[in-house]
């Protein structure tokens, strides 16, 4: 038996779940309908997807959720998982299921896959037979995936670092990365069947004042991992800034970065997409701004050409969207979409060389650290602060980066902490923002950047 | 005073966490930061151990329900009479008001309950309990 | 006595108006606050200024209405007349007034300014203390225009062209040159008093299909015959096209050519503003919907950047908005604004040259025209169909020409009738559209892009 | 069959009546078409001249109802008890509902209103009400 057959039969054996028939499970996957899989979308459709977030506790809710979507002809299907079941904690995710389901009151914020299991989810995948897309946050997801899988969920959020640093405090980093090979290893595999499975990195991070650099360094680090293993589509993502500028920069540098760095690992016959997420950070309290706020995300979408967005809801400072809210969101990109014709291409150069320049810089810098794998230099990296995620509550995360926000809202280097970004670079960013020595002035100013959304 | 403060169970949103450890500096308080993803006992334990006077905690996701359930009896189980129970952030899941989420916290054991409330409102708020209580 | 105040004084008597008293005229204006001035606030914002439309019957219905809009903080209150006081029908404004003051039902669908008078009306417009512009659509509006400055209202929307053309069937366009001469002498004489009267050109026309170089040749003209006269500060406008990039290159191309032919006719100190509409033609009748076209509308604004936005509601496609309604555009529109930030330069050399030569040639066919006056040219244009509006009711108008949209929503011209454009360009316009010989096929078209951002 | 159509009272919006023109012609219709801001007297005018079966009326700018509510006296005065009359468009000033307007156009003396109705839907209408009428 292959170590990595060894790794499954443990995993998933557990008391939460069901057993596992993999023979049938590659069955199912060599059959199934290509509606299923978003890859397939992709190659097939040369509008903007439309995918929002959603996540109930029960089946039944889960089921309503995916009625109301339908309706309104959404691109694809979101599963979001509860926070329980990120952690591993499938004992709390059950008690809160149970309570969820005899109460009619929902004690989670997602949907307990782990808990459902697949036999039950796969039925309500493929009656909509639209693609599925996984949402977590998940570190050691490795049962999580497979169970995802099992059930017709075809595309896979996540990686070692995006769901790690903005998703957890203690969770071992190196652990993190193993057990991420392992998901990757399983895509892979599933992918030889039928259409190929896609995999797609979290670029929001912590949504709050991340550096475009890092983002898109992040994004490639996971991307390199996910097609070392054999991936055969994948997504980067990011979020929007709030500048539209720094976004079309993003957008434009991260696809030419992504092609640039796939070569160069050799890989030259996977699909690389573009995944923008709405407004990311704190929202406006007033669900009138809200939709103003989401339609403006939309806007950008179509102006930096992504091939899938995620989007938010009228009521995301508020909680968990219902439904009918939710839907209607889908309803209102997909009009927005529909009308916003003529979009001029935006270039910046001058923009876009300072941020190659800052990413080459930092990918240098990991592909020069002396471990002997990838993801081991990734690690290594993050450790010492080579890449630094602001706001991040994990503990290995350097926090020495400070952001702050220039005059048009892009997001500025103000302390480089251990980044390694030449001096011509950091004096770019600095000249952006009129620095004030004063430290309460830039806390205030920090803080007022957080709710630049805000009324 | 001391205070000891964290965002409670499985929770890792971290941007208010950091807020609040500047204000309460700010406002001359004690800061035992236990960060993101602290769970109930743990908060009891730092408290004890510090002897602090007041517990404050955040919680965003729509846990909060969940876990703190469990806060009386720990409450009772650990006699801390005299510690000051503080709560905020968004204390359900799904949209909720105000005139159910008081009530109910209250019940769990909390002295005070911010549900959707501005952090400087809610510190200014606990800043009048204190000085009414002394 | 000089003819203009000969003609003033028949004006300003007949049995729907109150006696006018000039000379206190005079000393109000004189003494206004220079908030009430449009051209003082745009000299000192560098935001675009937001302004609904709006016109209730009642004067205690536009009170409340303006009170809305002050707690939305809007920056230009609007004052929109009734149809019947646009074709100087007061006796027929004056019965609806009539009964919409006993039944509490609006009868009217604006303020009929004539009737409530300048004394009355001026007490409203002080009250608020902001700038207010007067929305109409009126061939001869010098009785309206002479009781809006005497209330205090210090923008004139309009022109001979674009309140004619699409505004009436039979009313003389050489009377309406003649009309607005005497407008545009009234305002460039009450100029000098305080600060300037602002007068706006309407660039939407009828909002149906007018191709980019028809909209801003009329623009130029009205422009021209305003600064002739001694006007000082101009806006020109135009609405929406449909394609984002149509309407960027519209905006840096309007704003070249003004300054341009501005200076042609040897006038260097006067002020050009730039006026975007929000969507003009045919709205969803779904007000989710038109919420996020208004919204793409403002951010197309800012893109753009235009001075001042007239915007739309929710409730277009049914009636008149609710006061409520029409506050919540202004203050979405207001918060889409503050937020959006880092708006990168759109240019389109090849679009802007060709339609830089277009305008060019059809105003040096203007001038070319052998009448001696400027006035007299246009009339002269208009009626042989160098000037051709697509959709105008009028029975001067040429209607050869025939556009429709290219497959990114831009409107070309696939006939050009009297348009005295050069081949190249027109080679240009038709080369975007794949051309149906089918006649059928053509008005099918026609009419989906009527309908261009229906659901 | 003769149809006068055109907009009716001061009302300057010709999109429709210029569509309305189209399908009437292309459903076998021998059209007079006023165009817009085209007054009531001068619909009946134009109907005892040339004959017409049928008047359809288009208002969009919300006046209808100022001038139709003539519609009876005139109708009375002319004997045109043969002429179908049609209306259509948006028939309120703001928004309106349905069960208000209709009862009360017909009440003004019109065979068939269409507030707020697809051209072709209220075409096909009245091609029915015409079918059923013969
Ligand atoms: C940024 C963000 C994230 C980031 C967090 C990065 C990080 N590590 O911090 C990311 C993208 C990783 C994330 C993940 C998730 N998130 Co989140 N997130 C947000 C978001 C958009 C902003 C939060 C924020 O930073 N605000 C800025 C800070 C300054 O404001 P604040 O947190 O609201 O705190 C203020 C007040 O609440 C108050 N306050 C807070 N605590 C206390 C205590 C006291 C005593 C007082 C007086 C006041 C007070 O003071 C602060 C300043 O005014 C909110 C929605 C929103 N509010 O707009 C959702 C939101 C909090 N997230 C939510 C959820 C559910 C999740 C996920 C579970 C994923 C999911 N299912 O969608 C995961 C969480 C995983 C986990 N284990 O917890 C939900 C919670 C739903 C609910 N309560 O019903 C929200 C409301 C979004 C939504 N509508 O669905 N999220
Ligand atoms: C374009 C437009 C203009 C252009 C018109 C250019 C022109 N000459 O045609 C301009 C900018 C000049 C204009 C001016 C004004 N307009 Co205007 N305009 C519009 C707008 C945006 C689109 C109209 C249009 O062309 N639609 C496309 C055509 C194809 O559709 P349609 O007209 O709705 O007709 C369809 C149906 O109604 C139906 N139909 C029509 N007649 C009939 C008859 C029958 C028998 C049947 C079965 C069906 C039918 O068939 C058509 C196809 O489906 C509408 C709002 C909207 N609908 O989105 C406002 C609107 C009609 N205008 C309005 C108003 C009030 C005015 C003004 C008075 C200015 C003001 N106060 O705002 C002036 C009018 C001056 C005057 N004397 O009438 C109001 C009317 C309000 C009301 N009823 O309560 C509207 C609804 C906007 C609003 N919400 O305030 N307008």
């Amino acid at each position: 038996m292959s170590l990595h057959q060894k790794e499954r039969d443990i995993i998933v054996q557990n008391e939460y779940v069901d057993n596992f028939d993999f023979s049938e499970i590659e069955e199912f996957i060599t059959n199934a309908s290509k509606d299923l899989f978003i890859s397939h979308k992709f190659k097939n459709s040369s509008t903007t997807l439309v995918q929002p977030r959603g996540g109930f506790p029960t089946y039944n809710k889960q089921y309503e959720l995916y009625e109301e979507f339908e309706k309104a002809d959404i691109d694809v299907m979101p599963l979001t998982i509860d926070s329980h079941t990120r952690l591993n904690d499938y004992g709390s995710a059950k008690k809160m299921l149970m309570l969820s389901e005899a109460n009619e009151v929902d004690m989670l914020n997602g949907y307990p896959l782990v808990n459902h299991g697949y036999r039950n989810t796969r039925k309500m995948v493929t009656h909509f037979n639209r693609p599925v897309s996984l949402r977590h946050g998940t570190p050691d997801a490795r049962l999580l995936i497979e169970t995802a899988l099992a059930s017709g969920i075809f595309e896979i959020e996540g990686g070692p670092i995006t769901y790690l640093l903005p998703y957890s405090k203690n969770f071992p980093l190196d652990k993190a990365f193993l057990y991420w090979k392992y998901v990757e290893r399983v895509c892979a595999n599933y992918s030889g069947l039928n259409e190929p499975i896609n995999r797609e990195s979290f670029g929001p991070l912590t949504a709050t004042l991340v550096p475009p650099c890092i983002t898109i360094v992040i994004q490639l680090l996971e991307m390199l991992l996910s097609l070392e293993e054999g991936v055969k589509s994948f997504s980067v993502s990011f979020a929007q800034t709030g500048s539209v500028n720094q976004d079309a920069v993003m957008a434009n540098v991260i696809r030419k970065m992504a092609d640039f760095y796939a070569k160069k690992i050799g890989v030259e016959d996977a699909t690389i997409n573009l995944v923008y997420h709405q407004w990311m950070g704190a929202f406006p309290r007033n669900k009138e701004f809200s939709d103003s706020l989401i339609n403006t995300s939309s806007f950008i979408a179509s102006l930096v050409r992504a091939d899938k967005i995620i989007i938010k809801t009228r009521d995301e400072a508020f909680g968990i969207p219902t439904m009918q809210c939710n839907a209607q969101s889908v309803a209102n990109t997909k009009y927005t979409f529909k009308v916003l014709k003529g979009l001029p291409p935006i270039v910046d150069e001058e923009e876009e060389a300072i941020l190659e320049e800052e990413i080459h810089s930092i990918m240098e810098a990991v592909f020069n650290d002396s471990a002997d794998t990838l993801w081991r230099k990734t690690f290594n990296s993050i450790k010492n602060g080579i890449i630094d995620v602001p706001f991040s509550p994990h503990i290995i995360n350097h926090n020495a980066v400070v952001t702050i926000r220039d005059e048009h809202s892009n997001i500025r280097i103000i302390e480089k902490g251990n980044l390694p970004i030449s001096e011509k670079c950091f004096a770019y960013e600095k000249s952006k923002v009129k620095l004030s020595e004063d430290k309460t002035t830039v806390i205030n100013k920090i803080i007022e950047d957080i709710g630049v959304m805000h009324e | 005073m001391k205070v000891v403060t964290g965002v409670v169970g499985n929770d890792i949103h971290v941007v208010a966490n950091r807020l609040i450890d500047i204000s309460l500096q700010a406002r001359g308080f004690e800061v035992f930061n236990l960060g993101v993803n602290t769970h109930l006992e743990e908060f009891i334990d730092a408290a004890v151990e510090s002897d602090a006077d007041i517990i404050l905690i955040s919680s965003l996701n729509g846990e909060a329900e969940g876990w703190c359930r469990d806060l009386q009896f720990l409450r009772a189980e650990y006699a801390l009479k005299n510690v000051v129970f503080v709560i905020g952030g968004n204390l359900s899941v799904g949209e909720a008001k105000d005139e159910d989420i008081v009530p109910k916290y209250e019940s769990y054991g909390f002295d005070l309950v911010f549900h959707q409330v501005d952090l400087n409102t809610g510190l200014d708020k606990l800043e009048e309990f204190l000085g009414k209580r002394s």
